[in-house]
């Protein structure tokens, strides 16, 4: 009989199935690690698990039907989304919109923008294990659905948008209701704070933790507050002001050190951002006109149109090729989450599973969003 | 010292024993004894169990804000005998690929490690299975059984989930055993022994949490650390991290046997919260503050059983607490809070708390 | 009930108290088990788009399904007793459901929560990935339309399911028929 | 760089190149099989700098396909559209960028799936949104599935 020394010291890497169906990856995303030990030496993603074509639906659908398909997309900052659309309609008729309606568009978006970042707050503390700051941020996330719907009857997929300006005008008590909750969000945001950003096993597990360069940022096209925590200025609505956004004065949240806890800051301190733009515009909102009419069947000039708006994930385009019909040739939706998820890979390498997790929080990915 | 008689529960199983030695030989009156004494656990466990998961339920819910169960009975206190007859009754599943007898094993393993542990628990004066003269030590080898248990019910899944969340966990129990250990030898040290109603026997006077000054106190808190720790539970609960493991080492298991990891958990947290409340605050005995004679008279009159569960629920909230506040460490983290602070920590305080005791600075 | 029968009972000098099909001692640890299998549903970690945050809504403070025992949210399909299919279920997906579904164990229940889950909803015409109801796949117990519905109507859904669970027979179960819910009472 | 300078810069650069130009942007059309020169020239040129690409889209008109890039430069500040038309539509090609722009590697698989267009050296071309087993190229304009669609106009 032979006798074959088998040597044990051989370690091998293997592979893990993250996904489609696991709580930390916010949805349906798969994720395909190859660790070795608890290290990760790379993650391949699969994505598509939700991929709805909408796309496609969009080169049959009229102009107004493309903005409820927008709602689906990014969930959580659905506003932003449809007022990309219609911007871009809006662009392709040459229409001018009335000053209130820039106005009301860009508190929503800036509501929107809290309440998403209210839930992925709430989300981050619970793929951290703290789940009581889920329900903590949803609390607040709530209290901003309930603005929504007392303002246009959805909580969550508006479609407060059309082109030409909203749908319905703002209701009587709709200024009191935002600053109550305003008076509510300044004291609940330091508290916030107290129960994640100053918690030492928090920062311990985030600070150093999933670096991204700044020049790997833009290669990615990661944007939103994603980047700019890694030095990337690429706030749309500081690039190319929309709606009211030049009105107003504001801060660009930028870091520069790309780590997680930079990302997880530069949400929090946009919130903080937010409560200011939303505060200069309150009181301001012009009177006149909700919307201007528009046909029924709205049909652009041949041509493109490329509009881009700040969504609460980053940089939301739309990309509408027009042929003088009714539907649009083509729609590309530029979604911030795709751009963003293909820089997983690059941030997560070295990392441990646990870290994984901390890294996919702090990307703040919406799977819809990505999959289209 | 004197407590109340009427408390004491020697008379009574005294009582028992006697009229049972009447009617039958030495050796059945034993087995019989036995059997008295593992039914009545056998439903002190049940029961044990049954109200920390709601009190666990009911702590989450008033941290986060919202009422938790109320729909089952009154107040929802019927909700965790649903949760358990419904476990009972479900399917019990086995992969494949399992290796079926480690499987069906490990979660006996783990309810019989903790199951041992309460027998040398000093519930009351008097009532006390079993005193060992080294109960103390017991009891730390015999709770560090239950990690075996979670190591087989791993590897035995044949799932890579519940593999990595079996080694975490392996390698977490193993390394804060000994911090847990070394903090209560630093009251071994005052006490002179390991048996545990001595040890409750020499606080009569007064808690050891007072009487050993500072190093009793960070005994403490390396003890309720390392304690948490050893119960896989938030922020340590590194073995499900839920987020990343989906449910750790018991990935695999459904009905009755996850039912059995369930309810280990939570009994491994009251035996924790059991070891401190004797070591540190007396165990069953009242609280007495120096010669408040009418304070102290009052305090005797509470029954000594009520005192012990007073000062183990407390304990229990405090974990409770820590799980719905803190976030999960990470498994490196988590070895080096261990291996570089606490284990070093508690050394010190060893040396610490020997020299008080040398020099008699403590009351 | 037969013609015959009915004139039969009209001549019955007293009351007949129905004794179902079972017998006395089934029929109680049927209402046992029902009773524990209603109120302590545990839901999969479940949600593919939208309706997963309205889901998540429903477990937040302010709808809290806690109150009914749901709360105990597993991540492994192996200790969940219900999945709450929140959202569209595409081609690529439609096998994992499926498979999903075949992991857990006994006792099983699904909700079809929004419109998607219900037919494919805004997705049923022109979309080349989208599955038209997640009843092609897996069998549902309740149907929750909307898009998305509210947290309330999830509630909702989950009581009529509780009301399901409790009429069910251990021993002689029957083929179960869905609730479609129309409408959600004010008081419900 | 304001957008007069930019043009006549381009066109200093590209002679050949045909240009058109919308209210936005910009718009450099190009043919397959120069793109990569032309990216590589956008990208590293010191005029142009051209370092950000933030959306890739593929569309299909019928008898050719044309890829669209949109690119801008963070340094300067300025955006330019890119299309590289790409005429047989049998075997359709084109050099990956994915090299260049590290995003494109996502987006290329994607239209890949969609259009059936081929890009040559990327490094890893497979199915990214589609199951693995699906047959067809949904997003093209003739793509006819009675199974899977319900048409509604």
């Amino acid at each position: 009989m032979k006798i074959e020394a088998i040597d044990t010291s051989e370690t091998k890497e293997y592979f893990i199935n993250m996904g489609p169906q696991h709580p930390s990856t916010h949805g349906v995303l798969r994720l395909l690690l190859t660790l070795e030990g608890e290290i990760i030496k790379n993650v391949e993603p699969h994505i598509g698990y939700v991929h709805r074509a909408i796309e496609k639906m969009c080169e049959k659908s009229s102009f107004q039907q493309i903005i409820h398909l927008t709602d689906r997309l990014d969930y959580l900052s659905c506003h932003m989304n449809n007022e990309a659309v219609c911007l871009a309609v809006e662009q392709g008729l040459e229409m001018d919109v009335p000053e209130r309606v820039k106005v009301i568009r860009t508190i929503i978006d800036e509501l929107n923008r809290i309440s998403s970042h209210t839930l992925w707050w709430g989300v981050m503390g619970m793929d951290m294990g703290a789940i009581t700051s889920f329900l903590y941020g949803f609390r607040e996330h709530e209290m901003i659905t309930e603005i929504f719907e007392e303002t246009c009857g959805a909580r969550l997929t508006m479609s407060y948008n059309v082109p030409g300006g909203l749908m319905f005008d703002i209701p009587p008590n709709f200024q009191k209701m935002v600053k109550d909750f305003l008076f509510h969000f300044k004291k609940k945001l330091p508290e916030y704070d107290t129960l994640l950003s100053n918690n030492i096993i928090f920062t311990e597990r985030t600070k150093g933790i999933g670096y991204l360069s700044k020049e790997n940022a833009i290669a990615f096209g990661v944007t939103g507050p994603s980047a700019r925590a890694s030095g990337f200025a690429c706030d749309v609505r500081k690039l190319k002001p929309y709606s009211a956004y030049h009105k107003v004065n504001f801060k660009e949240i930028i870091f520069t050190e790309g780590d997680c806890f930079a990302r997880y800051k530069a949400r929090i301190d946009e919130m903080w951002e937010s409560v200011s733009i939303i505060e200069q515009l309150i009181d301001n909102i012009p009177e006149g006109d909700y919307f201007v009419k528009t046909k029924a069947v709205i049909k652009l000039p041949v041509g493109e149109y490329y509009q881009s708006v700040e969504s609460a994930r980053g940089e939301f385009g739309v990309y509408i090729v027009s042929d003088n019909k009714k539907n649009p040739y083509r729609v590309k939706f530029r979604s911030p989450g795709f751009a963003n998820l293909s820089a997983l890979n690059k941030i997560a390498q070295g990392c441990k599973i646990a870290d994984l997790v901390a890294i996919m929080s702090t990307l703040d990915l919406v799977i819809p969003d990505i999959d289209r | 010292m004197k407590i109340l008689s009427i408390y004491d529960f020697s008379n009574l199983t005294q009582a028992i024993h006697t009229w049972l030695s009447g009617k039958m030989s030495v050796v059945s009156t034993q087995v019989v004894e036995m059997i008295l004494v593992g039914t009545v656990f056998l439903l002190f466990f049940a029961v044990l169990g049954l109200v920390l998961v709601y009190a666990e339920r009911k702590v989450c819910a008033i941290i986060q804000v919202r009422l938790g169960p109320m729909r089952v009975g009154k107040w929802g206190t019927a909700q965790t005998l649903a949760d358990f007859i419904k476990l009972v009754f479900k399917e019990p599943l086995i992969t494949r690929d399992a290796d079926k007898f480690l499987f069906n094993l490990a979660p006996f393993i783990i309810i019989i490690a903790s199951f041992m542990a309460v027998a040398v628990m000093p519930f009351a004066k008097g009532l006390q299975a079993m005193d060992f003269d080294i109960g103390l030590f017991y009891i730390s080898a015999v709770s560090s059984i239950g990690v075996t248990s979670i190591l087989v019910a791993g590897w035995a899944s044949n799932s890579k989930y519940s593999l990595i969340g079996a080694i975490r966990s392996g390698a977490q129990i193993l390394s804060y055993e000994l911090s847990a250990g070394l903090s209560l030898l630093t009251i071994v040290i005052l006490t002179g022994s390991l048996q545990l109603s001595e040890i409750v026997e020499s606080q009569a006077d007064g808690w050891w949490i007072w009487k050993g000054h500072v190093s009793s106190i960070i005994a403490f808190v390396i003890f309720i650390i390392a304690g948490t720790a050893e119960t896989n539970r938030g922020p340590f609960d590194m073995a499900e991290a839920e987020s990343e493991l989906t449910a750790g080492f018991h990935t695999e298991y459904s009905g009755i046997k996850f039912a059995f990891f369930f309810l280990a958990e939570y009994v491994n947290m009251f035996i924790i919260a059991a070891i401190g409340a004797t070591v540190f605050f007396g165990g069953w005995m009242p609280l007495h503050v120096g010669n408040f004679e009418a304070f102290n008279n009052i305090m005797d009159y509470i029954p000594s059983v009520v005192w012990f569960f007073m000062k183990v629920s407390a304990i229990i909230f405090l974990m409770m607490w820590f799980r719905w506040t803190f976030p999960r460490l990470r498994i490196d983290q988590l070895l080096t809070l261990e291996w570089k602070y606490l284990l070093p920590l508690s050394l010190m305080n060893i040396l610490l708390m020997a020299f008080l005791s040398l020099m008699g600075w403590h009351f | 009930m037969g013609l015959k029968e009915q004139n039969n009972l009209q001549n019955f000098p007293g009351e007949i108290h129905s004794a179902g099909n079972s017998n006395i001692i089934v029929t109680s640890l049927d209402g046992i088990v029902n009773w524990s299998r209603a109120n302590s549903l545990w839901p999969l970690v479940f949600g593919t788009s939208c309706c997963a945050i309205e889901m998540m809504a429903a477990g937040s403070s302010k709808h809290d399904w806690s109150r009914f025992g749901t709360e105990v949210a597993r991540a492994t399909p192996r200790q969940a007793d219900l999945i709450v299919v929140a959202g569209t279920i595409v081609h690529k997906m439609a096998p994992v459901l499926k498979r999903l579904y075949e992991q857990m164990a006994e006792p099983k229940y699904v909700i079809a929560m929004g419109a998607c889950s219900v037919s494919g909803g805004p997705f049923f015409y022109n979309s080349y990935s989208v599955v038209k109801g997640v009843d092609h796949i897996i069998p549902v117990d309740v149907y929750v339309p909307g898009c998305p519905p509210r947290p309330e109507a999830l509630l909702y859904g989950i009581i009529k399911l509780q009301e399901k669970i409790r009429d069910k027979k251990l021993l002689k179960d029957k083929p179960s028929t869905p609730i479609i819910i129309d409408k959600i009472p004010n008081n419900g | 760089m304001d957008r007069e300078a930019l043009k006549n810069k381009l066109i200093e650069v590209f002679p050949n190149a045909s240009f058109s130009e919308n209210k936005q942007f910009i718009i450099l059309t190009t043919t397959s099989d120069k793109i990569t020169e032309v990216v590589e020239t956008l990208k590293n040129n010191i005029d142009f700098r051209f370092d950000y690409m933030f959306c890739i889209t593929g569309e299909d008109w019928l008898n050719y396909f044309i890829i669209t890039y949109h690119l801008r430069s963070t340094h300067l500040g300025h955006e330019l559209v890119l299309k590289a038309k790409i005429e047989n539509r049998e075997k359709p090609e084109i050099e990956t960028l994915s090299h260049l722009y590290s995003t494109a590697e996502l987006n290329e698989r994607e239209i890949f799936e969609m259009y059936g267009i081929h890009f040559l050296h990327h490094p890893d071309l497979r199915k990214l949104l589609l199951p693995d087993e699906w047959e067809g190229f949904p997003m093209r304009k003739d793509y006819y599935d009675p199974i899977h669609i319900v048409e509604l106009e």
